[in-house]
């Protein structure tokens, strides 16, 4: 249950905004979360209950996962990630250290390591609304 | 679109307090066993220790302890197992012994996970064994890292001293604080390293010998504690405990 | 938005019979002396060699060779100089002694840009000097340079090998040609590492032993060349000669 | 005169191009020119015009000058290089070898050398018109 320290990084960073931002209520958050870290969206969402602060009382946390593309600086090729052809525990080390997915996984069609995660990584704050 | 990772960083430090970058510029200069003889050393000291390996594309500091079979527990974030007193965190619990080439950006996108889901807690130091070179790794722990100090290792020779140079030259425009530099692997008594460094205004720790003898060492922490290098590193761990 | 640079690079290379990266993971086990000796090695046996050194932020070759003063001439790109016999590039002709802070994408960018504007011409071989780790550097050469082959380099420890392990897995992975193994620095007669490296199926090129005296050669290429170090790199270079 | 060489790369990549697309001739190159590289724009345009094949005879190149536009990692700051206040062999590396800019150019807010080239680096192909 990492996620919880996702989520603490998420309540961290609106709270800091609003305080930029001068914002007294939070409306709404819009959280992307990315399929190659296979974050439990329940538990993402439990954990941003738990640690809502008082000017987060209100707010709606809406969640949408992105699938997770990849793309081979070799030849170009672009395909998504499959966790289904992962075994537990790689899909595990990629869930901690998204990164790590370039030491399981190679381009399918030229073999390669070396390619860009471009979207799908990871937990991102699209859109946050406020009041002031 | 904003990284909600980086705000948290921080707080996830705060109860760290000295944070230790053993670095060099230079690889092979022995930064791994420098970083993990230390935070050994401290450790025994009774002071709360954790040592965290950065070198994620050639990790060695699992090596030198000869940790196997411990794994991370899951608990709000991660929180890195205790091995021979130290909180003990690497990406080889992620990669195994597998390659793991990685990009800059993907060094810096891994670092900035790991720094914000790690559960350090309470720690008297955090040692970070740093990968050679002046790249991703440094750039972001001086980015992320309040109060970040640097330990810098160099060996006798010009080829290591340079690029050492080019580091000091940098973090001191940087204003960042250099506990100061050890010299190891000294082959004889000159006092070139020691005057230069003291002479660009930098604290110089102390030389460790080269010694043939430490290979055998690799992977025994009960005998690598009984070394003339960790002799020497239990002399300079005193500098650390006064910061 | 397309990037020209990409594809000039393989025409740029097209007279270059040999490209050859000399590489460990690990840092600090003699890599750039290796890559310094065996070009100058090449080119006193008559062949047109040229030396790139890629360890953008912590560049070795020039101290080794001792170069001062030479400039690259710039003529419809870049005409690396001719320093003992060699073709000469390296970033320090553009970054002096000053620190070069670069991240990974901006040491892939450099790369590109060099492989893009300089003119190697006609050349038997080109020995590149690689950056520790398996990072940016090494996978651009995969990603751009066609039939590159790959010297490794170790040293006896463990630390060095198990990196260099890792490196020869992803290289053989990827059926990259890897010209064989050097273990350096050595310092007793075992077989241990040799072993290791025909079982894995790789060529063990040769074991250059320790030598002390090294420190004192570096800069000064008529004395280097004179080394036990550099009869061993000589005995070892008939196998880039029948490449 | 290493524009020459940016220029066979040009050249070589528009070629390229052409060849995939199936274009008999090239109407339009538009490139953008770094001002961080401080490309002379007369040495490029005469080199391409030396350097065209057969292809390319009646192409026009239209050439735009990007600012360079740095940007801190550290602060965040944005300003844009000032070629100016450079001497001329800082402005001479940085031709060559524009990441070099990091050895001699700060965040004139924060000191930092961590800093993103946001925009206005080397030589980009922005778009090729041909006829098929
Ligand atoms: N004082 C010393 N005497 C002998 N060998 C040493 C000494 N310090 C380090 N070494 C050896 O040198 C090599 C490089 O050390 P390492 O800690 O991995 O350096 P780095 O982390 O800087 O790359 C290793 O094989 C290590 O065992
Ligand atoms: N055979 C050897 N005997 C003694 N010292 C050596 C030997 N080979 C390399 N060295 C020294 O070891 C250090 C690391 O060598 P270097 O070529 O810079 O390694 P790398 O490029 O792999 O970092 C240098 O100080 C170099 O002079
Ligand atoms: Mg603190
Ligand atoms: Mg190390
Ligand atoms: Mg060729
Ligand atoms: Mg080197
Ligand atoms: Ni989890
Ligand atoms: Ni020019
Ligand atoms: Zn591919
Ligand atoms: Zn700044």
């Amino acid at each position: 249950m990492h996620e919880w320290a996702l989520a603490e990084a998420v309540i961290s960073t609106v709270s800091q905004i609003a305080e930029k931002e001068g914002f007294k209520q939070i409306i709404e958050v819009k959280i992307k979360v990315g399929e190659l870290q296979q974050v439990e969206l329940e538990i993402l969402e439990y954990a941003l209950s738990q640690l809502k602060t008082e000017k987060l009382e209100k707010t709606k946390f809406t969640m949408e996962k992105t699938k997770a593309k990849l793309k081979c600086r070799v030849c170009n090729h672009e395909w998504f990630f499959n966790r289904k052809k992962l075994s537990e525990k790689t899909a595990e080390a990629i869930h901690f250290v998204p990164e790590i997915v370039h030491t399981y996984i190679q381009c399918p069609k030229c073999g390669s390591p070396d390619f860009d995660i471009q979207e799908g990584r990871g937990v991102w704050l699209e859109s946050i609304k406020g009041v002031k | 679109m904003i990284d909600p990772r980086i705000s948290i960083i921080d707080s996830r430090l705060k109860k760290v307090n000295n944070i230790i970058a053993v670095s060099s510029g230079k690889g092979g200069v022995g930064k791994s066993l420098v970083a993990s003889t230390l935070a050994l050393t401290l450790a025994k000291r009774d002071y709360k220790v954790g040592l965290f390996d950065l070198d994620f594309t050639s990790p060695s500091t699992h090596l030198i302890l000869g940790i196997r079979e411990t794994w991370p527990k899951e608990e709000k974030g991660i929180v890195p197992p205790e091995v021979y007193g130290l909180k003990y965190m690497s990406i080889i619990y992620y990669s195994g012994n597998k390659p793991s080439p990685l990009r800059g950006t993907e060094i810096s996108n891994a670092l900035v996970e790991l720094l914000a889901i790690t559960r350090w807690e309470n720690l008297d130091f955090l040692v970070i064994d740093m990968p050679p070179g002046i790249g991703d790794a440094t750039l972001d722990l001086l980015r992320l890292v309040k109060d970040i100090k640097f330990l810098i290792v160099t060996t006798s020779s010009r080829l290591a001293f340079e690029t050492v140079k080019k580091l000091a030259i940098l973090l001191k425009k940087l204003e960042i604080k250099i506990i100061g530099v050890i010299e190891n692997m000294k082959m004889d008594d000159s006092d070139f390293i020691k005057d230069q460094i003291e002479e660009f205004g930098l604290s110089f720790l102390g030389k460790i010998p080269f010694d043939n003898r430490i290979e055998k060492v690799i992977g025994n922490v009960d005998m690598l504690l009984a070394t003339v290098f960790a002799k020497k590193i239990r002399d300079i761990a005193p500098h650390l405990e006064k910061l």
